[in-house]
């Protein structure tokens, strides 16, 4: 199913957020001000958003170590994020979980996750509650092209699909895990291919194209709650940024990082938006500039919030 | 109260939970059906429905990560792992996920999941399906590690993990499995945290868990006509662990011996010793000893195995060695 | 590629000694002289038979709880591996195995195995080190329907097929996992077509066929030592008794037991040697008892066999 | 000697034995053109080649049971694991096949293999990115278990583990790598099960390796001003450990202090602990004290990650409270 306009425009406020939002991380980092790793969204954006367009807050999404995007197109609050980011009591996570383990349980937003393929299984787990309780929500698994070799990824696929439960299983596939070419790590072309192994539909996209991806997913969520079962929506992609920040990428070639960066999924859907009179340009760079007023007082409440205290090192540990 | 099984027990356990909470399921390899390797879950899935006692196929990573998943989104799983030696196929669930969710999101999950597992040799059943794993288990903060020694605790403990909001590793001794006790009907709840004197006594204490409770058991009346009087505590969850309950039994008998099934290089054993060694250090009158198998892979032959698993006789020996 | 005139003789004693070894340990259990647990081959003979067939002492094989067809085609010694069933000082591993652990590394054989799906990275490990060490040698991993739905399975595809590596993936589809149907745990009717999911091919054969099974796996011993990497084959055949001694199978049909029983690889390939007059049906009986009373030697020499001593528990822990 | 970091002694003792023997080869993921996720390959890549220096797919279970057969079948891997965190992903294959396949096949198996990891906390890459999980692979009979401390001891395990027989599980300290120290040049092999004193004294003694190694003699030099005598006490492996190292040293000192930085609860510094307040009992004259991690995950924030992590101080007030 295509977008409509509200979407669309709604699909445009999300990966412009998650483009500023990245790119302050970017400078955030280089100044030092975000301890730990930071693994960026920048190039990807348009694969979270086009799936999670098609989802409600009744819905649970897995995540990753690349995780931001995910969690700014499930509805996750900026302002939280970045607060954890910088370690604050005010984040997500009460400062103890950083970049990757931001979650926001009420959103359906099942975690960010550090160690890849581990949210596949999880994912599962989510998708059988949902089943279980005979409800029509529907759970996305996001992961890498890397995460597509893990163990997880064989025993989720095989176990959603003998239970035939709603569980969409999103392959971003940016080409590299780590410095590992996808090509290299193996030996199809198509990660989608892989789900004949499953007796599940497979279908690769563009990753950079939103509505491409919009529309696969539309398709694997409806089918996902019809109870129909699971979905492999493969989307090809490109991670601008290194592995994590600090990265140099010495493994990518310059021509392929060129070739991608011309491939934007932003101004390619504002092109489509003026293009189908949806908006103006300079509507859309308005919009753009208020997502980045937005990105820089999310900066300032985290800058503003105060360190966790160092007795909360001790709790959380159990419920109760 | 009505004499059964510790399997039968823990059978029970489960299903008094099943009827209360709907939301309670249970799924593992051959947990259906064939109603589990060892009978444990044998007739639940006639009294409950394919939908609520479920077969997997051989997964145990799927298995132990789904089972967060579900928790972390409003279901109780009991998930069965078929041995605990199959463990190491799931360790990363456990030990980054479920263990660690709570905490890394800041308090705002909730994973309230019963991992169910069978542990012990004593059936030649060698390297791979004999082994005794818990102290893995305590060593990672967020879980609950529980280990019943009796029918009744087995039936208690188990409705207790079920409704715990945490991960629990509940881990059930195959030669246990046909051993009878005495067990209250109806919903029954053995909290979990709380050891149990098993046999009161004055000149030594004996810590031991799982099977080595009834050896121990069987120690402490031997050296009885002995005249050596022994106290057995069963901790049954060692994590938490009722430290209290142990030191104010060494408090009166100034002797501590630990038993255990586990290997003994980092066994649990190790953190009681350590414990005492530190905060009861002023209540010992003699060094603590530990009774437990050797740092070896567990032989196959019987002849072999019975030599390996601690028994009774090594248990009185390593009290005498203090008198 | 077919089996010649010896190989089919071989084979046919190859079957025979495992279907009267796996016999007389039925009688053996029932009388409560072999302890532990005994998963037997009886009907899956074709199988490790007509793979191992093509194999050399300098091949490997991984194997399974279900390990004893499978050591026996590739050469393992009858009296020490029934000292060993016995728990003997003079089995192969002194008594400290048993049935899930029986190995002989001199001929390769890597060992039983009673971890599901763990023989198949060790496989690939095998047929590393042969790659590695520029051999032409040739790994073949067997594993069960259930094996086929664990992480490793696909880790271990996907690992050897990037390196094409010469290992042989023998998926040995008896219809169950214990209890539970192979239907109901996987949603794709043959196995072999997981193979797509590597980029290696993948092909179903008739496991009760001895001939289907040797040529399947000559085309892909070649292709493996020519160095062109694994294949996966799918053996559909049928385990005769339950997952283990003792288990009564409730599971499964009487009719579909009743069929496959009809379908004995033994009779099939005695019919195809006297056809081809390779051997009278008379010579075939004559093998056939000389093989049971090499069997009985075995139970003797077990039975004569020392136990082994107490102190054995602490030795061969660690080499040195 | 040369004074190289321990990231650098630990390549040089994997180059010296790579070109010693064509059978040893390293693989892992990023570990070739990359140099590893620290960098402690770098340069192996471009010095052996694609055929000896190899990168695999994200899949720790290949990886350590590919060993296992590699081993099995005569080649001596090096395989790197990225984070310890990750070990249980392939939990199972160093559990039940490398370390008990020698056992299990009646000594007819040598698996010469060493899967190098790094631990520990002090990057704020939280729960998941910062464990110390030594205690796990002491619990598991058939692997050695090393943790070298400083830059020689790093190089000289590391040959020793290559030309072990044995699985050798060799843990990294992430916040050492750069450490700077003197180191042997060409061929250097230490004793694996052989302790180090790293600092001798009279009044205490602390064992502690891996990172906690330096901050125990940061401890000990300010204790000295104090006018206690520390005797700091590297196991360097702890399986095989040099039981009778620490037993003389408590002897000498009759006060034991323990510093670990992985959780308390199950720590190997229980066992340590143990053996002590075992076959030591006499010998002490103060309660046996570890300082350790608190029994929760990692967490992130970096206030938070250094209440966490053990520090000198810690140490220093451990140790006064025995006097
Ligand atoms: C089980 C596990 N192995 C290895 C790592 C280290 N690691 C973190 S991200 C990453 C690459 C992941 O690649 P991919 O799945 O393609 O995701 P991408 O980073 O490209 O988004 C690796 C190897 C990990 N975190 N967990
Ligand atoms: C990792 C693991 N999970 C579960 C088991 C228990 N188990 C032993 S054999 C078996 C069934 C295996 O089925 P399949 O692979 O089809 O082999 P078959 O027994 O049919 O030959 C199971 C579940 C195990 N040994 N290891
Ligand atoms: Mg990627
Ligand atoms: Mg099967």
């Amino acid at each position: 199913m295509e977008p409509t306009k509200d979407q669309l425009l709604d699909i445009f406020k999300t990966m412009s957020t998650i483009r500023a939002f990245e790119s302050k991380a970017v400078e955030l980092f280089a100044a030092g001000k975000l301890p730990g790793f930071v693994h960026l969204y920048l190039g990807e954006e348009a694969v979270a958003t086009g799936v999670c367009a098609n989802l409600t807050i009744k819905d649970y999404i897995t995540s990753t170590h690349r995780g931001h995007g995910h969690l700014i197109a499930k509805g996750g609050k900026i302002d939280l994020m970045m607060a954890e980011l910088f370690g604050k009591k005010t984040g997500y996570c009460k400062g103890k979980g950083g970049s990757m383990h931001i979650a926001d349980v009420d959103l359906g937003i099942l975690g960010a996750n550090g160690i890849v393929g581990a949210g596949q299984p999880i994912s599962v787990g989510a998708a059988f509650a949902c089943k279980y309780r005979k409800t029509d929500s529907v759970t996305v698994c996001f992961f890498g092209d890397g995460a597509s070799n893990r163990g997880t990824f064989h025993e989720s696929l095989n176990m959603a699909s003998v239970w035939k439960l709603p569980v969409i299983f999103v392959a971003e596939n940016n080409m590299y895990g780590i410095s590992n070419s996808q090509k290299t790590s193996m030996n199809v072309a198509d990660i989608a291919d892989r789900a004949a192994a499953y007796g599940i539909p497979g279908v690769a996209v563009d990753g950079n194209d939103v509505i491409a991806v919009f529309e696969a997913a539309s398709e694997a969520v409806k089918r996902a709650r019809r109870g129909d079962g699971p979905t492999l929506i493969e989307c090809k992609t490109w991670r601008w940024r290194g592995h994590f920040e600090g990265d140099p990428s010495v493994y990518k070639k310059p021509e392929d990082q060129e070739s991608w960066l011309k491939k934007d999924p932003i101004p390619r859907l504002e092109a489509k938006l003026v293009d189908l009179k949806y908006a103006t340009q300079p509507e859309l760079d308005k919009i753009k500039s208020e997502i980045k007023a937005q990105v820089e007082d999310a900066v300032k409440f985290a800058e503003e919030s105060a360190l966790p205290d160092i007795e909360d090192v001790l709790t959380d540990v159990y419920a109760n | 109260m009505a004499e059964m099984t510790y399997a039968e027990a823990i059978r029970d356990g489960m299903r008094q939970e099943m009827k209360r909470d709907r939301n309670v399921y249970l799924y593992g390899e051959d947990v259906g059906i064939f109603g589990g390797c060892f009978g444990v879950t044998a007739g639940l899935f006639q009294e409950f429905g394919p939908e609520r006692v479920i077969d997997t196929p051989i997964t145990e990573t799927a298995i132990a990560g789904s089972a967060v998943g579900a928790a972390a989104a409003g279901l109780r799983p009991i998930a069965e792992i078929m041995f605990v030696d199959f463990m190491g196929v799931c360790m990363d669930e456990i030990l980054n996920q479920a263990a660690k969710m709570r905490y890394m999101f800041g308090g705002k999950a909730k994973l309230p999941m019963v991992i169910r597992t069978p542990c012990g040799a004593g059936f030649s059943a060698a390297a791979q399906h004999s082994q005794t794993l818990e102290a893995w288990f305590t060593h990672i903060p967020g879980l609950k590690v529980v280990m019943p020694g009796t029918a009744a605790d087995g039936k208690g403990l188990m409705e207790a993990a079920i409704r715990d909001d945490n991960p629990v590793i509940f881990i059930e001794h195959k030669v246990l499995l046909g051993a009878k006790g005495e067990v209250p009907e109806g919903e029954y709840l053995v909290p979990i945290g709380k050891a149990d004197i098993k046999r009161e006594g004055t000149d030594v204490t004996i810590v031991a868990w799982s099977l080595m409770l009834s050896k121990a058991l069987a120690a402490a009346e031997s050296l009885a006509q002995e005249g050596i009087s022994a106290e057995v505590l069963d901790p049954r969850s060692l994590v938490p662990l009722d430290k209290e309950a142990i030191l104010n039994s060494v408090k009166k008998t100034g002797k501590l011996v630990i038993v255990h099934e586990a290997v003994r290089t980092s066994g649990f054993g190790g953190e009681i010793a350590a414990i005492v060694a530190d905060e009861g250090f002023d209540l010992l009158d003699a060094p603590i000893k530990r009774v437990t198998a050797p740092d070896t892979p567990i032989p196959f032959s019987p002849v072999l195995e019975s030599a390996y698993i601690p028994s009774e006789e090594k248990i009185i020996k390593a009290v005498k060695e203090l008198f």
